[in-house]
């Protein structure tokens, strides 16, 4: 049992049932991020957390005890908003200490925790304003900081940084990463950002359509996925995805794919047991940051294989390029240093990490374990 | 102790002859809650008393006419005044035509305030002076009065626009038609033959001919304002009831001498009328003797007199001096009790004196398309019988 | 469930009950009234004598309801027409970024803020030929104007029409100008580099747009025509003649000064069954796909 | 609510323009027709006006009407004035417009962030009854208001006005919740606010426009209102309307039209004063309320 | 003299100047994309090519021929708008063929061009439906559609993919890559997300409030950026800017930063023409992906430069991990390999590519030149 149990929980609106029994159990501290496309649930499950929808089946428990029923503001917890849900009508100082104020907090003690909390998040000078005179930052650390002043048992965040553009978002992120560290409280966190997944949790949830695809560590989830759903939606540019054969070549299993001319070129696995599928068909999952050019590849990898193929298109972005071409008939995008001197139209020796490489069942479409 | 009085008499004079009750009232120590509600001939009234009577919690009293009083008796929820009568002797004052009306079931529930006659015409003295007109005798010299008028430029009948006004009139022109037995079966008894004959469609005839004397703004005019007219000498002749005498009065004019006044026409010896009274409403018993005060008030000879000087009226009771009344009002006393002896005494239609409210109103729609143009005399005559018809 | 929570999944049942109760008692369970009442013989107060389809029967027979529904059939669609084209037109103008805007809106919108009798009386008087503009007009040395509609029985509903649009048409433009408020800029942008005329842009894009505040319009249009009853009595009376009588008039006149409850009862089921029709398809579109 | 399309991006040229301009103007001059003919009128003695121009400017000035509506005009029996009757008015009118404003605003709250099944039924069934002609319910509402003792009182009237006003402030202020933040709403059930203190600290405080045009609307709708006034009213309580209908209504005597016309100006006073201090939010807030886009 | 010449250019708004003598010139073909944080001008500047705003003073000109005072319609442009600005009364055929038919094309051609549009952008089947039944993707390509039909001399976009969830916004902007390379049309294209004008753009215009900060390819403006605002704003995560002094060692000018103890410790550059600041304070910047360990550095590089230093906070995310360092006293954050051995509070042995590193003159901000 742990912190917050989320158990065997089920959500129809009439007849429809969006979350399907959903279990997932949170350790006390933990940071747990829940991703998935738009409409999967995401915010329906923190609703039902934070006891804004009804549970249609199932239990939630913090600490151990119920909270099925149990009123929102009764719950000891604290969230943080999309559109960060400021009171409009009241100054930055009131909207954070609101709750306080409902809890029947008497005035000192408020103001004093109001004081805290804004010199923690750095918004003194802010106070006496209303909402609408904030720039998108600076609302962020308002609703940030209504949500720490009641010094909760449990964080909801709900796509906060959504709003945000790129820069900011990237400051906040380690605003809030470097706050979960110092307060060590447990955090549900929405967000269909994955390298705010990534970079923020201690273990992630990938929901699709209502269910929990994969349920593991940031590691877990981009390195072992336990379906095409969770590899594709999790990294980005996403996992290059390519039918492949298996066959054995020199005792050890090979993946077969062709080349942008349609020549079948061979790909050594990492994993022994890749053998059991001799002869048949996979899908072949590879990360666009294993397929480098052979200066760029990982020093540290056992199983670097090369790969000749044309190249389509090449995008420079900066800190590296990306590379367009063509595998098993589709695109694939090769991630090399920015300095990579590789032309379109160029029959170039990629250089492909296939300890990265993973495989997947193309029935099931469920990874294949190594 | 107080009455509440609804009624719809907001303008100068009336309000001022009302006051008159109102002091009288006081000096017995009883206050007056005065509510006007003006508009519709009395219309709005009526629907502020249907409000108030279904509410529960009906006025003292209520300025009412004709049929509608009945119909209200027959509600059961009018006062008895019985006791205050008998002590007044009013069986023996009031003319029975009124009787008809104060009185239901035997019972008296009504307090008649005045009489108004509404065969008269009133003329402007100097300007038919001036084109050698002399008071019109008959239906023909009146139209060729009219003519020589409107030869003349000037407008030959001053008529206000409005269903009632045009129905006054109709009333006239049918006594003027038929005489009293005929006006009776038409309007009182609602005889069809009467109705849809011809007579009826001479009497719509006669119509057509007077709104041939009309100015083209007559329609929508306040009754006041065509009266008007006649005072400031811009048209000759208005057919209107005896309250018109009050503006001519006001207007400082004399009778005889400014203005005259005469019976419309082919209606000597007959009188049409409406009387204003007072309908007294159930109240609860801590009411009850400022209600019989304030009967007995409206009753009382010198009110009756002092009111009706004002309103150009004559006593519902006919044992009042006529001493208070110019020589119009004096005139129009004579012939009311002579008409009430030969019982030509007749119910205005006009006024709803003649039917209920319904009937009344039927009426007015046919004579109304009548004298705008709508109806032609044959048909607005079978018009009137269906309409009647469809309004029993 | 805790107490409170139970309390807050009851409270705004508890306080839309109220006016639920009071609609549902003051609204429908007096319209049931009016439909039993229809059925009755009542005259001058309500009685409960049942008389079938016989004031129906009455009612059809009546030469004014004839007028009457024929005044509204014309006064209802010049009146909404001419408030529509008129807001529109005065609302598109309007924002053209106007200067002296501030000015003009109240002026374009008082009219909404007097009553009937104010609206009536300054009307009656313009209108009359003896006092208003005619005279005013022949004062000035125009001597062969003429405009005396209202004293004519085949024009007079048009001065109705006239005062009412008066008085209601500033509001419409209001609602207009708040739909044209909304559009959102950038599609006008991409009309024009689209290449419309401004006569383009209004025809095929922005009035397109403006449905929602048409169908506002209409709606308070139809309803305020049918109901149109003030205006009538102080401007004309339903004269000339029975010129101008319109139903609600008409439902007026006979449940109140006639004396015919039942006929008046009638008339008004007739009524609120056309402004059923009106409101009803309206209602259901407004409430079919929640925002 | 964007204020940024404020900004349009229409060109028109110049004679266009001056066109506009005139039509804008000749518009302007029909609405204030009436109202001119009524103020200069009002403020001529009674000899000029008959016979005279109306459109002319008096020859005399004179502030008697004015005065004499106000204080010494013969209201039924008592010169009173319409004085008394402004004060009825107004005893009437702000209660009742603000009860049916926070009634309204209440119910759109509850219609717009606490649906349950058949909220929008009942929605629909109270937009109806904005409808209903007011004629046919004046009798069973004056049973009603006898049976609960209010009849020909201030609170009755008042009750009779909130009845049939809920409809249209029900519609504006659910028009206009419906486009207000959910996400507010569920914060401030987190912190603890409760459904009243929700929608007194939250909704409320940010209703400013909404307010606006249910004020307005009911306000001249309630001051305006004659029959419901003339029917339910008692001697002691009847409005403005009721008063400045029998002064312009009397049936006998010379017509003092520069007093009726002072009198109905007076009446229309604090409607024109509202749409004139208020009006500029009104466009705003039928923006956000009634007319959905 | 190029295909589009925006010169000296200046835009006021009342006495607000919010355009400072803009000059421009894009050639023909070109993908221009301008760039810059909110209210810089961006779209004002494109509005004003558009013909949607007058020009306050200087002169745009197409072909040589000065568009001041030319309607928009005349100017032959197309522009796809933030909010895709789709007639919400027309279906998508008909919004497709507004334009066509404002300029009098007769029907049969009008249908023609549709078709042909349509099917480029795969929306053939979407014809008939109204804006308001589409997803924002496909809001996207009807608004493409509009433009592309019209077959204009220059297609102006204004954020055309700041609506869409990030997933989209990658495929969209491959979209329009492809779009350009096949068509050749010149292209002035507004976004504030950088990845996007780097993947996209044939040249970059960088502004800031009203000045254009720099002109150049992506590559000139990410690898020698004009000036610190312009280094900070390229790049996520952002360039890491620090104070250091330049020191002569060993014959070669260095670099002195201070680590996380205070310690100082240097780093070569590889300017020669930076002893001239010998003794002088510069402001030192260094890519996060020039911060990596040894053994994920370019092996290409000239000089790798050692920095031993305390690691404050790791952040995996999936394809790299990010560590945050101190130096010189502020944050410094590392790009490195997602298998990097490393973690929080760990003494570790930076690699820094001082072949990346740039160099600012503190007083004016402006990048040093090598
Ligand atoms: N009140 C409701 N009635 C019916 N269906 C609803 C309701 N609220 C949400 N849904 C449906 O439930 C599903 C989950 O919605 P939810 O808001 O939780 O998605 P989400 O994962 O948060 O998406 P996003 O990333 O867009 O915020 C959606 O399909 C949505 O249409
Ligand atoms: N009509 C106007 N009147 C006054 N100032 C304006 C007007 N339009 C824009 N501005 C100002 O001009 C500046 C530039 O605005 P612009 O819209 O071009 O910015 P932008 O770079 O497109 O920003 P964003 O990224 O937010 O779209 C802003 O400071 C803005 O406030
Ligand atoms: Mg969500
Ligand atoms: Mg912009």
């Amino acid at each position: 049992m742990g912190f917050l149990d989320i158990s065997n929980v089920t959500k129809s609106y009439g007849a429809v049932e969006v979350l399907h029994k959903i279990d997932i159990s949170v350790q006390e501290g933990e940071f747990l991020v829940l991703v998935g496309p738009s409409g999967c649930g995401k915010s329906t499950l923190l609703n039902m957390i934070a006891g804004l929808e009804g549970i249609s089946s199932g239990e939630i428990a913090i600490r151990g005890s119920t909270m099925n029923g149990v009123h929102p503001s009764k719950r000891n917890i604290a969230m943080v908003f999309q559109s960060y849900a400021l009171y409009p009508n009241m100054t930055v100082g009131q909207n954070i200490t609101f709750g306080l104020e409902m809890h029947g907090t008497p005035k000192p003690e408020r103001e004093a925790a109001m004081k805290k909390v804004a010199a923690m998040l750095q918004i003194e000078q802010l106070l006496d304003r209303k909402p609408g005179q904030l720039s998108g930052g600076q609302r962020q650390r308002v609703a940030m900081g209504r949500a720490l002043v009641r010094n909760p048992d449990v964080f909801l965040f709900d796509e906060p940084l959504s709003n945000l553009d790129a820069k900011l978002r990237v400051d906040m992120r380690t605003e809030i990463k470097k706050l979960h560290q110092n307060l060590g409280t447990t955090i549900v966190y929405v967000t269909h950002d994955q390298i705010e997944a990534m970079t923020l949790s201690t273990r992630i949830a990938v929901m699709n359509k209502g269910y929990v695809q994969q349920l593991g560590t940031p590691k877990e989830i981009y390195d072992t996925p336990a379906n095409i759903f969770v590899a594709t939606f999790m990294g980005s540019p996403a996992m290059n995805i390519m039918p492949a054969k298996v066959v054995m070549a020199d005792g050890a299993p090979h993946a077969e794919v062709t080349d942008a001319d349609g020549t079948a070129r061979r790909l050594r696995f990492s994993q022994a047991n890749m053998a059991e599928w001799a002869g048949r068909e996979i899908i072949l999952g590879i990360r666009p940051e294993a397929i480098t050019d052979p200066d760029g590849a990982d020093r540290k990898s056992s199983n670097i294989q090369s790969l000749t193929n044309r190249v389509n298109v090449t995008e420079p972005a900066g800190s590296d390029t990306f590379v367009t071409t063509t595998l098993s008939g589709g695109d694939a995008i090769a991630r090399m240093r920015a300095d990579a001197e590789v032309r379109a139209g160029q029959i170039f020796d990629f250089a492909v990490d296939m300890d990265k490489a993973v495989a997947f069942d193309p029935r099931t479409e469920d990874r294949i374990p190594a | 102790e107080s009455v509440e009085v609804l009624h719809w008499w907001t303008s100068g004079g009336e309000a001022a002859a009302l006051n008159v009750l109102k002091k009288d009232l006081q000096a017995e120590g009883i206050g007056w809650k005065d509510m006007p509600v003006a508009g519709g001939g009395g219309g709005s009234a009526m629907t502020v008393l249907r409000a108030r009577v279904t509410a529960g919690n009906p006025p003292t009293a209520v300025q009412m006419l004709g049929y509608d009083i009945q119909d209200w008796a027959k509600l059961g929820v009018v006062a008895n005044l019985d006791n205050v009568a008998k002590a007044g002797n009013w069986d023996a004052v009031v003319p029975d035509a009124l009787k008809k009306f104060s009185k239901y079931d035997g019972h008296w529930i009504a307090v008649p305030v005045d009489v108004h006659s509404t065969n008269w015409v009133w003329g402007n003295k100097k300007l038919l002076d001036s084109l050698g007109i002399a008071q019109p005798k008959t239906w023909d010299e009146f139209i060729a009065a009219m003519q020589k008028v409107k030869d003349a430029g000037k407008t030959a009948l001053a008529v206000g626009g409005q269903p009632w006004q045009e129905a006054t009139m109709f009333d006239a022109v049918v006594l003027s038609v038929g005489g009293p037995d005929f006006y009776k079966k038409a309007f009182i008894d609602l005889d069809p033959k009467a109705l849809g004959g011809p007579q009826m469609v001479e009497a719509f005839k006669r119509m057509e001919q007077l709104h041939g004397f009309v100015d083209p703004n007559f329609s929508g005019r306040d009754w006041n304002l065509a009266t008007a007219m006649v005072i400031k000498g811009d048209a000759a002749f208005q057919m209107m009831g005896d309250w018109a005498k009050g503006e001519f009065l006001r207007a400082g004019q004399k009778p005889g001498e400014d203005f005259m006044c005469f019976r419309t026409p082919g209606t000597q010896g007959d009188v049409t009328f409406n009387s204003d009274q007072f309908v007294m409403f159930k109240v609860g018993k801590d009411a009850q003797h400022a209600q019989d005060e304030m009967a007995k008030a409206v009753m009382s000879p010198s009110f009756q007199s002092s009111f009706n000087v004002v309103k150009g009226s004559v006593p519902a009771r006919m044992d009042v001096p006529d001493t208070a009344f110019d020589a119009c009002g004096k005139m129009a006393m004579k012939q009311l009790q002579e008409a009430s002896k030969n019982g030509t005494l007749l119910g205005s239609m006009a006024h709803g004196h003649a039917n209920k409210a319904a009937v009344k109103n039927a009426i007015y729609d046919v004579v109304t398309a009548n004298f705008n143009g709508d109806y032609g005399a044959e048909q607005a005559a079978k018009e009137l019988v269906s309409a009647v018809a469809l309004a029993q | 469930m805790d107490f409170r929570t139970r309390l807050q999944t009851w409270l705004p049942k508890l306080v839309l009950a109220p006016s639920l109760a009071s609609t549902l008692v003051f609204v429908y369970g007096f319209i049931v009234f009016t439909v039993y009442l229809s059925f009755t013989n009542s005259t001058i107060l309500p009685s409960y004598d049942l008389v079938g389809w016989h004031n129906y029967w009455r009612l059809f027979q009546l030469p004014t309801w004839t007028i009457a529904v024929k005044n509204l059939a014309i006064f209802a669609s010049l009146y909404i027409a001419i408030c529509i084209a008129i807001g529109l037109g005065l609302a598109i103008f309007l924002d053209q970024k106007i200067r002296g805007e501030g000015m003009l809106r109240p002026i374009y919108l008082y009219p909404m803020a007097l009553s009937f009798i104010v609206t009536g009386t300054a009307w009656k008087w313009l209108l009359d030929p003896g006092i208003g503009i005619e005279h005013t007009m022949h004062l000035w040395g125009w001597t062969s104007f003429h405009f005396n509609w209202i004293k004519t029985s085949q024009y007079a509903i048009y001065t109705v029409v006239l005062a009412a649009v008066w008085q209601t048409s500033g509001f419409v433009m209001a609602m207009f100008l708040a739909g044209l408020r909304g559009i959102d800029n950038e599609i006008l942008k991409a009309a024009q580099i689209d290449g419309a005329s401004n006569w383009n842009l209004y025809r095929r894009i922005i009035i397109p747009q403006l449905r929602p505040a048409f169908l506002s319009a209409f709606v308070i249009l139809a309803h305020l025509a049918v109901k149109s009853y003030d205006l009538v009595v102080a401007l004309t009376g339903g004269g000339p003649g029975r010129a101008t009588e319109l139903p609600a008039t008409f439902m007026y006149s006979y449940t109140f000064t006639r004396n015919e409850m039942g006929v008046g009862a009638a008339s008004a089921v007739i009524m609120l069954m056309t402004i059923a029709a009106i409101m009803v398809p309206y209602l259901y579109a407004e409430l079919k796909e929640p925002k | 609510m964007s204020s940024a399309s404020q900004e349009i991006a229409i060109r028109t040229g110049g004679f266009t323009r001056k066109l506009i301009y005139v039509t804008l103007i000749v518009f302007a001059a029909f609405y204030l027709l009436p109202l001119f003919v009524m103020l200069i009128n009002s403020v001529k003695p009674l000899s000029e006006i008959t016979g005279g121009n109306m459109m002319a400017l008096p020859k005399v000035w004179t502030i008697k009407p004015w005065l004499e509506a106000w204080s010494s005009a013969q209201i039924g029996v008592q010169p009173t004035g319409l004085r008394p009757y402004f004060l009825n008015s107004i005893e009437m009118v702000v209660p009742a417009v603000t009860i049916s404003t926070l009634v309204g605003a209440l119910n759109g709250y509850v219609l717009t962030k606490w649906r349950f099944k058949g909220s929008s039924i009942l929605f629909g069934l109270m937009l109806f009854a904005c409808f209903i002609p007011f004629q046919i319910v004046l009798i069973p509402m004056a049973r009603v208001l006898g049976m609960l003792g209010l009849a020909g009182s201030v609170p009755g009237l008042i009750l009779v006005h909130i009845v049939y006003g809920i409809g249209f402030t029900t519609l504006y202020f659910r028009n206009y919740y419906a486009a207000f933040p959910t996400e507010l709403v569920r914060a401030a059930q987190i912190d603890g606010a409760g459904f009243f203190r929700i929608f007194w600290r939250i909704l409320l405080p940010s209703s400013a426009p909404i307010i606006v045009v249910s004020v307005i609307w009911q306000f001249t709708n309630i001051w305006n209102d004659f029959l419901f006034g003339s029917s339910f009213s008692g001697q002691a309580s009847q409005p403005m309307t009721v008063a400045l209908n029998n002064l312009v209504q009397s049936s006998t005597g010379v017509k003092a039209y520069n007093v009726h016309f002072a009198g109905a100006i007076l009446a229309a006073l604090p409607t024109l004063l509202v749409y004139i201090v208020a009006g500029r939010y009104f466009v705003r807030g039928l923006m956000a309320g009634s007319v959905k886009g």
